[in-house]
């Protein structure tokens, strides 16, 4: 019989990985009975990885996670959503007020409002590469919640944001705020999200892990497959992934925020090392976390190949 | 009137009024015309356009939501588990904490030792340890039920050992009296005598286990009202969000309403 | 400045508390109410000082009240009624601002009022470091402030101790022979109305209505060892009263 | 012993002693050895390692980043915004909510109006609003001021209400009979005579003003113990979430002993 | 069973309360405390009933309870005490249910008490339903279920007004007359003193020491219309306590 194990999910396109392979049998075929958790945030999604509560999670790399890892909890086992050349990925955006005083592209937000969530986080590491390559200063606000964000970007309360395209292009849509540039100008193999878990699973379950990553590298192909290189069926695919993505809205209303949402996911679940170490590095140089944490401490290079380095 | 009165004149009036006020009239359809002129003033603003679509939802397209809710059965879906880690949540904390309270209340060493402690952990807002939930008590219901609990159990000490102190001390001493027991005591005369001060702290203690419901869904809850308003905060959907907000507030006016018919019940004995 | 009741009946709610009440108090003597618990006593009372409106009849007041008389009609409290966060000074000054009298004019009238009541020492004591008999008189002391024309007297006395009971009934029969004061004077204890009243108005069981009026002629100095009239008035009262305190006591209370 | 007691032979003892109890003995020191045992204990505990690091920080490294805090000045530059949100917001709040309390208490029209708006009010969870907040009160301090505010104001008015209802009838009975203007007895009666339970009332929206400064700080605070918090928790730094924890929670036994001054000074009237 | 005070003194933190207390409470007698507010009675009633303990001096019960005897030394309050949530047979029964008595044992011996106050018709009300003298008869019924050996009587007719007062002291002498029971019983109306007490101890203003004890041998029943001699002995008493009242009502309380 099948190994039960539990995945952390958000209701994100990004995880769609994981939800395309459970539904195509992928994760029964590699012998893994898959439960999914769901979390409205990703920082307890990776508390409850450190907790064992949950096995395998797909999150994006922040000071949190470092902060588990550097406690001997967790590591990071292979890569999920990157920033590619030619797909859509993650816009930075400027307020209407902004816009309209001026704001054409992401450098002329120097000494601008920029929306974060929180210190640390993946919004904070856009910002601020993106300031460190023009040569600006950005102050950062944190508002915890991308509700919040919205509301006061909406309102030209912050003038600058970044965002994953499908939260960026309805916005810009309606006429509320204007997309002016691409997060991949700045960071071109941007390791946006990755697949950790447990140090101990890493550890010691190695047939389980190994066993997960396959079952998930077959989402991942398929989902590609249907989505960006336009191999498979798409409506399929977007049938497929509104089972758990904006399941309270109709399917034709969800079907162009999935699609918007596209961005690449790694094949093979391969891991952009160097995308890492510049995160890590980052976090370091902002003393966010201990300096003397290792790119080896985070992560767990052994189960799938490695570019970048 | 008599003859008598004619010798005054028009020196004669009557006592002047000077009493009444001060004391509340129930105007009952007041409550309910606030409610409806405040609904209407805001669905007026919407449609005319003073008051923006990002400052408040309409309130028709909120009803509309609430409709959608109850067409799609997913109202339950979000009542269900929400309604079910109150109440567990809310138990488990209330009966803790009317147990340490009257245990506070009791006895000297306790209150000595556990009051400051409990003083020192009122202020502590939940939702910082929201991570500590996690390692503490998992991701499953555990957590959610954990922290309502946590919630409701400082004010609830609280409310008890004050409602403990209050009890008459004349009747104690009554008690010790007729040589009753200590157990005799506390079972018959500090118990009953506490109850309506320990139900007027759970009308607090419940208020606050409702508004820690959100917090507790933060914590991987796929339903549940709390889940419901931070996924449509996070997505700036005003109506949803003021259909999960109406709804709790229901749940608040309702938990209140049961608490005052407990009341009338149990404590009949009020003068 | 004389109180006239004509025809008062009072219902609250259901039930019918005072039927049909009328009655005199003419200025200068001290009208004694007396009756069983709940008969309506402080209810009457109420309508006279103009606190409630009963449900039918009226108080007159015959005459004008006598020039500087700042409030015509003035309780003074069984339960004293005294804001504890004030001290005997500020307690009467608080019935004198109202009527803009402060600073020197005030100070005078308190220092007066407190001399007639004893109470000099303590103008600046709160009332939780006073004796019950020390609150009682400073809320004499209160209603004196503001020279009635007519005192209404709920019980002042019923909340003391005996003893002491017996020293504020010498200083009110002090006070009274000094300078005549006219008062309704509500009790149930028929020692205390058969020593101060020179009318003893005696109200039956709920619904109130007047049962009998006793005149009392004797000076108010002359009846400190009980005389055989006296004792005789009191016995009187006692039988009218005794079976009603019976019956009320074999009843339940509105559920 | 007189001789009389002898006729009584062995029949004579003294009566068995059976008052005394439930009436609390004062022992500070326990209050403070709970705290002492209890943080020994985890540091033991993390020290030898059955308290994981996750579990729980190390009680001398709360200390340390507590030092490190003052050393660095940062305590006072998160200690300063959070202190001047928290009187600012508490102050609003809590003086709209006597305000409100007062009318609801002194006007049966305001009462039947408002009462069941505040009940309907109070089971709202704050954090839930927080998109809204921006869009009202905009990111700045204005939100903070008004998140905070928002919360001490429910607890604020129920309290004031009931201290309102509770003020002796027989005192105002008083100023009417002896002709006082309505104001006068408002101000004279209704209101001294409220303040204790105004008092008491104000603990606790006090307490619920500390714990909101976090909710509060989500909204756009660089600076401020809450903030202080909430980057803590994120980022799984337990050290400085247990530090930041321990000032909220100093805050809270602060404010509960500033207002017991209050008490203390303001009702040495109270018998 | 007799009762012996033997060098009673008492002290609350610095205030001297009591100071040399001796005295005996004979078996089947009436003794009665009186004294000014304050001198110490209720705190003397007290150790005698063992809820508390005097720093000096102690309190002997000289011979056995009689058979049958639950609890030898029972208080009637001046607050009644009745817990409000109880019925008047729930009153009762709680003080029967500690010694094991329930069923049938116990609706025997309610009964019986309830039939000597006359409240037989009344077992089921609650205490708020109850006049003032109802209520004080419940307590007197749920001290005499437990029969006691002594019944110790804090002012229980001082929270009831005059009329009601009177019942009740009639009451109690035929209770007594029934079936003489010893109590202590403090007061501070001295008539009540001199209907019910076969012995008056008069205490001084606190410390309260005893000033005098007078004995009185005129039987209760016969003590109906006051003759000369209980007349002179109430004057004395009288007397005795005059000049402490009024010295007490001269003083702060302590601030
Ligand atoms: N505000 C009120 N609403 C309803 N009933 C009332 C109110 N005030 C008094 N009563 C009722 O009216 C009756 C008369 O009350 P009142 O206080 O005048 O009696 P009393 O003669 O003064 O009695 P006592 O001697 O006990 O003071 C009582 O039955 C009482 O319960
Ligand atoms: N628990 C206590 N702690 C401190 N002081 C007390 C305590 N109980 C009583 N006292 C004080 O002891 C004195 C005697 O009190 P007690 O109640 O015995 O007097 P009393 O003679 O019964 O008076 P009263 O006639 O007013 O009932 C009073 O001054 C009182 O303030
Ligand atoms: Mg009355
Ligand atoms: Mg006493």
């Amino acid at each position: 019989s099948n190994r039960a194990i539990k995945v952390g999910a958000l209701r994100f396109t990004s995880h769609s990985g994981s939800f395309v392979a459970f539904e195509r049998g992928y994760f029964a075929d590699a012998g893994l009975d898959v439960e999914f958790e769901f979390f409205q945030a990703a920082q307890p999604m990776a508390v409850a990885i450190a907790s064992g509560d949950v096995d395998y999670a797909v999150t994006a790399i922040s000071g949190g996670l470092v902060s588990l890892a550097d406690k001997g909890a967790i590591k990071v086992i292979g890569g999920a959503l990157s920033e590619e050349d030619g797909i859509d990925g993650q816009k930075f955006l400027a307020s209407m007020a902004a816009f309209e005083a001026g704001v054409k592209e992401p450098k002329d937000l120097d000494g601008k409002r920029f929306a974060v969530t929180q210190s640390g986080s993946s919004f904070h590491y856009m910002g601020s590469k993106m300031a460190a390559a023009e040569g600006i200063e950005l102050q950062f606000i944190p508002l915890q919640k991308v509700g919040a964000i919205i509301g006061a970007i909406k309102s030209g309360q912050v003038d600058g944001w970044s965002i994953v395209p499908h939260i960026a292009k309805p916005l810009a849509g309606s006429g509320a705020v204007h997309i002016i540039g691409n997060v991949s100008d700045y960071l071109p193999d941007y390791q946006v999200t990755t697949v950790f878990t447990s140090t101990e699973n890493a550890a010691n379950e190695r047939g389980m892990t190994e066993s997960f990553l396959a079952g998930f590298s077959k989402g991942v192909d398929d989902y590609a497959a249907a989505m960006i290189d336009g191999t498979a069926d798409q409506d399929a695919m977007v049938d497929l992934i509104h089972k758990y993505v904006y399941t309270d809205r109709p399917r034709e209303r969800a079907a162009p925020s999935i699609i918007n949402g596209t961005m690449r996911l790694n094949k093979g679940a391969a891991l952009n090392v160097a995308s890492v170490q510049d995160q890590l590095s980052w976090f370091q140089s902002e003393n966010l976390v201990d300096a003397d944490i290792t790119i080896e401490q985070l992560i767990d290079p052994s189960y799938v190949e490695i570019i970048g380095a | 009137m008599s003859d008598s009165t004619l010798p005054y004149g028009s020196a004669q009036l009557e006592v002047r009024f000077r009493g009444g006020g001060f004391s509340p009239i129930p105007h009952r359809w007041m409550g309910a015309l606030v409610f409806v002129v405040l609904i209407i003033f805001i669905e007026w603003g919407t449609r005319a356009g003073f008051i923006s679509a990002l400052t408040l939802p309409r309130p028709s397209d909120v009803l509309a939501t609430f409709g959608e809710l109850w067409d799609s059965g997913l109202l339950f879906r979000h009542l269900g588990p929400s309604l079910s880690r109150l109440v567990v949540g809310a138990a488990l904390g209330a009966s803790l904490g009317i147990g340490v309270g009257i245990l506070i209340g009791l006895f000297s060493y306790i209150r000595a030792g556990l009051g400051p402690l409990v003083a020192a952990i009122f202020p502590i807002p939940k939702i910082a340890l929201l991570p500590l939930f996690v390692i503490w008590f998992g991701i499953g219901e555990g957590s959610k039920y954990a922290l309502i609990a946590f919630g409701t159990f400082t004010p609830t000490v609280v409310a008890t050992y004050g409602a403990v102190d209050n009890v008459d001390r004349s009747l104690i001493r009554m008690g010790q009296s007729f040589g009753l027991s200590w157990l005799s005591i506390v079972r018959k005369i500090v118990l009953p005598g506490a109850m309506p001060g320990i139900l007027s702290g759970l009308r607090i203690s419940l208020a606050i286990a409702i508004i820690l419901l959100v917090a507790a869904e933060m914590l991987g809850a796929q339903y549940g009202i709390g889940a419901y308003i931070l996924e449509a905060g996070s997505l700036y959907d005003l109506e949803r969000l003021f259909a999960g907000v109406v709804i709790l507030s229901l749940l608040g006016v309702l938990t209140s309403g049961a608490i005052a018919m407990i009341e009338r019940r149990m404590l009949d004995w009020r003068v | 400045m004389d109180i006239r009741l004509e025809g008062i009946s009072h219902s609250y709610d259901d039930t019918e508390v005072l039927r049909g009440i009328d009655m005199d108090v003419p200025s200068g003597r001290i009208v004694c109410l007396v009756g069983p618990s709940g008969c309506g006593k402080s209810t009457l009372l109420r309508f006279i000082g103009g606190l409630e409106r009963p449900t039918q009849g009226r108080v007159l007041q015959l005459g004008t009240p006598p020039e500087g008389c700042l409030n015509p009609l003035t309780f003074v409290f069984q339960d004293f009624a005294l804001l504890p966060w004030r001290s005997v000074h500020g307690n009467i000054s608080l019935v004198l601002e109202d009527h803009r009298i402060r600073g020197a004019a005030a100070k005078r009238i308190i220092a007066d009022v407190l001399a007639r009541t004893k109470l000099s020492e303590f103008a600046w004591a709160l009332p939780r470091q006073l004796s019950g008999g020390m609150k009682q008189r400073v809320a004499i002391a209160r209603a004196l402030a503001v020279n009635p024309a007519v005192m209404l007297m709920d019980e002042p006395l019923s909340a003391l101790d005996s003893q002491t009971r017996a020293l504020l009934m010498d200083d009110l029969i002090t006070l009274w022979e000094r300078q005549p004061f006219t008062a309704v004077y509500v009790t149930h204890n028929l020692t205390e109305a058969v020593r101060l009243g020179h009318r003893i108005v005696v109200l039956s069981r709920r619904p109130g209505s007047i049962r009998e009026i006793v005149e009392i002629d004797e000076p108010l100095s002359e009846r400190g060892s009980a005389g055989a009239e006296l004792e005789r008035k009191l016995q009187h009262l006692w039988d009218l009263m005794r079976d009603d305190a019976r019956a009320a006591d074999k009843e339940l209370l509105g559920v």
